[in-house]
């Protein structure tokens, strides 16, 4: 009774899986082998994504706390290691509230509904060579539409809440979801046409040159995009503390509040990834094909390392300058990167369809030039500036005081 | 530079030209107006330009047990010149005054304090609630006999 | 303009980074402690102490209960009534010092410790047993000649000056050893000494008489005749 | 197609974590836009006023450290002032010095709290109000050292101060102001010119000059409306008109000039610092003023100051008696929240909070 995976199968190029599938189908009826190895992968991505979130929790208490010249937690275990657990361990053992006169169905549904894309866009994620779990070949749009979930996931949130607050997070999260999704989308589009496949895989496999030297516009976009699908600052209006108390999940507590939590830090995690595949080469690095995992960990790294440092560094956006961001800024520039990106794929591309080094090479010098004049030219949002020089001013209620005024 | 302080017996001399017979009292610092004349004496000495006192500093109200002294103290920008002019009212109940909030809208919350902690109601005031203490609360705490 | 002031922002956070926090981590390390610091636990020198309550008027909220024995039941010289009752009640107490100010007599202090913390409020009442017993680190709050000032006009003498400070003059309340009655007064000064502070006089448990253990009176007498 | 909309009435505070304490205001929202304010106060009240008449002039000053509590010694000054005042009496001159330089260096602390939580509400995650934390932790610590206490300082006393500094004080401050100018030159660098910061602020909430007057709003917001009135100038008390320094003013009235001018007050301050350490001169700090006071019956006093928040003035009228007869605070937080109409109505939820910050409330003092 052995089971052969069929190699036109979306699960063939997964080592791990074939292994798990074919000894356990020595012994076992191949549909149970079938989801007994898909059981042990998805055992895996769980937890990665959970422990993820819990080292990106520490990573960014501890950073945050640097960038502001403090310590961070430093209590549970070795430089705090163990304060997500402690975290958790606390957040488990509080009594698990529901506001009156919310809608107990929807409410409780959220925290599994915000967790489960997170999961699911994992799947399609090349850890290393021949790692991803589906090496689906529409795997760039399975993600986009996955992750649109959470905004589904966000709204209810904030209407079953029965909180006003709540109910302004959702509001706003939906109206940022919604109107970043065209820039991200239209800044994939670049990649996508230059790697000619939608495959992660593939992708990962075209970047001779990384593309977010290939493509910095869209590289830019996509992380602005991401920043603000992810509520990241400074575009996290959907959960502005300063201004609506923690947003759509105000009145969320115990381990729904957990779970809410562990998507949001597990979804950095993942977009992370998601950079790092699409614009930073991946798995792909120096030395041993072996050592694919540790270029991924690190340039994922990177990219939480970057989250982290605008967080800490910028204010935030009010919501009508978001979308105005988005509209104004944005999409102009998805646009001027697709047009360049298309004309220079048409002009290059050899008789073959194939991108040499050196046309990614030209591609970015090009690119770069183009991304330096489009943010001169649609840069009016970030246009403002005021005079640091102070003067005399000339009509002032009280002559004789010495007095200074900004220009 | 110093600021000039107008004395008592010149914003006296000013008011009662102006209206005649609203000043009851003055000394070298201040000087007590009718109560019920001080609305238009807030107005004049706002708006005349001699005083132009655009800036109201502070009501305070004071308790003398027979009467409540209201203190206006205000502040003239333009003629760097300050001034303080007094109200009396008599009595211990049900006790009214004009407000200036039409005049100075910074009297909104202190006229609305001295209503709440010393219970002299301004007429005339958009909003005469409470406001330090909740609507309901029996007495007006800075009163001298409030135990 | 264009973005290239969030870009120095992001250099700044950055500088930051490297940076050595500038936060302590308290049970392990502890800020610096200034000799003027208004601890929690009073001192308390008995032998000093009049009974006079002028720290129980003084203090804005009441805090401190004084009761002394009836006189006439002391030995008159001195003046002095003895204590029975010394209660500060620590829960209400704001730390202001004005007791400390009202003390004529270099008598009590306030204390240099702030990890008084108790389950129960009924421990937050520092009773006379507690005052009489405690290591004595007294705060140098409106006690100049804790931070060895010689006399009241050298506090006044002196400029600013931009040098380090002078280190013959680091008093350390809690580090250092406890000062007993006769290491706190201001009997050194000049001025103070025609008005001593009231001494105690009295047999203590021993029955050795502690009497004339402060200041030499021949002292003044010198003083007074030269 | 106009879309019907319904106006949401929702309470702001008292727990809300940017409402500065305990402030409570309800708002009524048309989406996101305020289409009324209505400020609700007093869960903070605790009835300083009356206090003020059960205790004895000097005991009154343990009241006023926690009026504002971010800018106790300039509370301290205002209520020493007015006493003086109602006594007849002038402090000596190294008192007055010490009480300039102190005040300073409170307004310095007041407004590094003023402008770290202005760009925390501005969502800013608690960087710029750490890095205004840091430099604020010296200048507690130079308060310690100077009268034992950080917060509740009662530093100050009718006639003078309490004490003298001690003699590490003054390397201690040279050592701050060394270090302060480098790190606030970092905050500038992180704030002043951050395009996010000025698309913010720029142009939100103006108050015009005439509308700032007429609603009694004094301090940094008063010159943010370009109104250069300042009481340093105008009635220089203790050693202000010893000391030279410009009076910084808004041209745009709005939310970014408020924080602008909080700014430039820190340069003041150090520049009013500096001159203070070069003129002052040794000699007694304190009168020799009994430790009750008992002023003469029927006189009345207005001390004020220039607060870190604005004007801040204690009405104190006497009857004779070791407690003053009516201690009237005319609070600048309160008074500046007059204007609050005007400023967040037709504005949005965003710029509430910002707004909200610009003025820079106190709820110790709002409430007293």
């Amino acid at each position: 009774m052995s089971c052969q995976l069929a190699s036109d199968s979306i699960l063939y190029a997964n080592g791990i899986y074939r292994v798990v599938y074919e000894i356990v189908g020595v012994v076992l009826p191949c549909w149970v082998a079938y989801a007994i190895a898909g059981l042990v992968f998805a055992f895996i991505l769980v937890n990665a994504v959970l422990l993820g979130a819990a080292a990106i929790t520490w990573g960014e208490r501890r950073l945050l706390g640097r960038f502001q010249n403090r310590v961070g937690p430093n209590r549970w275990g070795p430089f705090g290691l163990f304060q997500p657990i402690a975290d958790l361990v606390k957040l488990l053992t509080k009594e698990d509230l529901r506001p009156d006169g919310s809608d107990r169905v929807v409410f409780s549904l959220v925290p599994v509904l915000m967790v489960a894309p997170l999961i699911l866009m994992t799947a399609v994620l090349p850890f290393a060579k021949n790692t991803a779990l589906a090496s689906l070949n529409v795997g760039v749009l399975y993600i986009l539409a996955v992750s649109s979930i959470t905004s589904v996931a966000i709204f209810m949130a904030g209407w079953s809440s029965n909180n006003r607050y709540a109910m302004f997070g959702a509001a706003r999260a939906v109206a940022v979801l919604i109107s970043y999704e065209i820039p991200v989308v239209l800044s994939l589009l670049g990649v996508v046409m230059v790697a000619a496949s939608m495959s992660l895989g593939t992708i990962v496999e075209a970047q001779a040159l990384p593309f977010f030297l290939v493509q910095p516009l869209a590289f830019f976009v996509f992380m602005a995009g991401m920043s603000a699908e992810l509520n990241r600052s400074p575009f996290d209006v959907a959960e502005a503390e300063s201004e609506i108390i923690a947003g759509y999940h105000t009145e969320y507590s115990g381990v729904r509040f957990a779970l809410i939590q562990a998507a949001e830090f597990g979804g950095v995690g993942v977009v992370a990834a998601i950079t790092a595949t699409l614009f930073l080469g991946g798995w792909s690095g120096p030395w041993s094909e072996y050592l694919g995992w540790l270029w991924f960990l690190i340039k994922t790294g990177i990219i939480v390392f970057l989250f982290i440092w605008f967080r800490a560094t910028y204010p935030r956006l009010r919501i009508d300058q978001i979308m105005a961001f988005s509209w104004k800024f944005l999409l102009p520039l998805a646009m001027v990167n697709l047009i360049a990106v298309t004309l220079e794929v048409f002009l290059l591309r050899g008789d073959d369809g194939v991108l040499t080094v050196t046309d990614l090479a030209i591609m970015g010098v090009v690119n770069l030039a183009v991304t330096v004049i489009a943010i001169a030219v649609f840069g009016n949002l970030i246009k403002e500036r005021v005079s640091f020089r102070t003067r005399q001013p000339q009509n002032v209620v009280v002559p004789g005081v010495s007095t200074i005024e900004v220009i | 530079m110093a600021l000039r302080a107008v004395s008592g017996e010149d914003l006296a001399a000013a008011v009662n030209q102006e209206f005649p017979g609203a000043v009851v009292d003055f000394d070298e610092v201040s000087a007590w107006v009718r109560p019920t004349r001080i609305n238009a004496v807030a107005g004049f000495l706002k708006d005349s330009p001699d005083h132009d006192f655009q800036f109201l500093n502070s009501v305070s109200a004071v308790d003398y047990v027979e009467y409540f002294d209201l203190v206006y103290h205000l502040t003239s920008l333009k003629q760097q010149s300050s001034a303080v002019f007094k109200a009396r009212i008599f009595g211990r109940d049900n006790l009214r005054a004009p407000s200036v909030y039409s005049v100075w809208r910074g009297a909104d919350f202190q006229e609305r304090e001295i209503w709440d902690l010393m219970g002299i109601h301004f007429e005339g005031h958009p909003n005469m609630k409470r406001i330090m203490l909740w609507e309901g609360f029996e007495g007006h705490p800075l009163r001298k006999d409030f135990l | 303009m264009y973005g290239l002031a969030m870009i120095k922002g992001l250099m700044v956070t950055l500088k930051n980074l490297t940076r050595k926090p500038f936060t302590i981590q308290y049970p392990e390390e502890r800020a610096k402690q200034h000799p003027r610091f208004r601890g929690e636990e009073f001192v308390w020198y008995e032998e000093r102490c009049t009974g006079c309550a002028s720290c129980a008027k003084y203090c804005p909220l009441g805090i401190i209960k004084i009761e002394t024995s009836p006189s006439g039941t002391m030995i008159p010289e001195g003046g002095k009534y003895r204590l029975e009752v010394f209660d500060i009640e620590l829960q209400r107490c704001m730390f202001c010092g004005l007791c400390v100010e009202a003390c004529p007599y270099d008598a009590l202090f306030m204390g240099s410790g702030f990890e008084q913390g108790q389950y129960s409020r009924k421990n937050m009442v520092i009773t006379i047993d507690q005052l009489r017993n405690a290591e004595k680190h007294p705060s140098t709050w409106y006690r100049p000649q804790l931070e060895g000032y010689e006399g009241e006009a050298d506090s006044f003498r002196r400029r600013p000056t931009i040098s380090q400070g002078d280190s013959r003059f680091s008093y350390d309340p809690r580090g250092g050893p406890p000062l007993g009655w006769r290491e706190v007064g201001r009997e050194s000064w000049r001025w103070h000494q025609h008005e001593k502070a009231g001494m105690r006089f009295e047999q203590d448990n021993e029955g050795t008489d502690t009497r004339g253990e402060g200041p030499d009176p021949s002292v003044r007498k010198d003083d007074e005749a030269a | 197609m106009t879309i019907r909309t319904e106006p949401m009435t929702v309470n702001v505070g008292p727990q809300h974590p940017s409402t500065h304490g305990v402030f409570r205001v309800r708002i009524t929202f048309d989406g996101e836009d305020i289409v009324e304010v209505e400020p609700v106060f007093g869960y903070l009240h605790r009835g300083t006023e009356k206090l003020a008449e059960e205790r004895n002039y000097v005991q009154v000053v343990t009241l006023t450290d926690r009026l504002d509590y971010t800018s106790s010694m300039i509370n301290n000054q205002a209520y020493c002032l007015a006493v003086e005042k109602l006594l007849g009496v002038e402090p000596p001159p190294r008192a007055k010095y010490l009480r300039t330089l102190t005040a300073e260096l409170q307004r310095i602390a007041s407004h590094l709290i003023a402008v770290g939580f202005f760009v925390q509400e501005l969502g800013a995650f608690g960087t710029p109000l750490m890095y205004g934390f840091r430099s604020r932790e010296r200048i507690l610590e130079l308060f310690e050292m100077l009268c034992g206490a950080r917060i509740t300082v009662s530093y100050m006393r009718p006639g003078g101060v309490f004490a003298d500094a001690p003699r590490d004080f003054w390397p201690a401050l040279n050592r701050f102001l060394d270090d302060f100018a480098e790190e606030f030159v970092e905050m500038e660098q992180l704030l002043l010119e951050n395009e996010i910061l000025m698309v913010r602020t720029r142009g939100v909430s103006p108050i015009p000059p005439e509308i700032a007057i007429n609603n009694s709003v004094s301090g940094p917001v008063l010159r943010a409306s370009g109104v250069n009135w300042d009481w340093r100038k105008q009635e220089p008390y203790d050693a202000y008109d010893q000391v030279e320094f410009d009076v910084p003013i808004g041209s745009n009235w709005d939310n970014y000039d408020r924080f602008w001018v909080r700014f430039q007050e820190v340069h003041q301050s150090i520049r009013i610092i500096k001159q203070c350490i070069a003129q002052i001169e040794p000699g007694p700090v304190r009168l020799d003023l009994p430790l009750v006071l008992r002023p003469e019956a029927g006189r009345e006093a207005y001390g004020r100051v220039e607060a870190s928040k604005g004007e801040l003035a204690f009405y104190l009228v006497s009857d004779g008696g070791i407690s003053p007869y009516r201690c009237k605070i005319r609070s600048p937080s309160l008074i500046n929240l007059t204007v609050i109409e005007h400023l967040l109505v037709g504005w949005k939820l965003a710029d509430m909070i910002v707004s909200l910050g610009s003025i820079d409330i106190n709820m110790g003092e709002v409430d007293r």
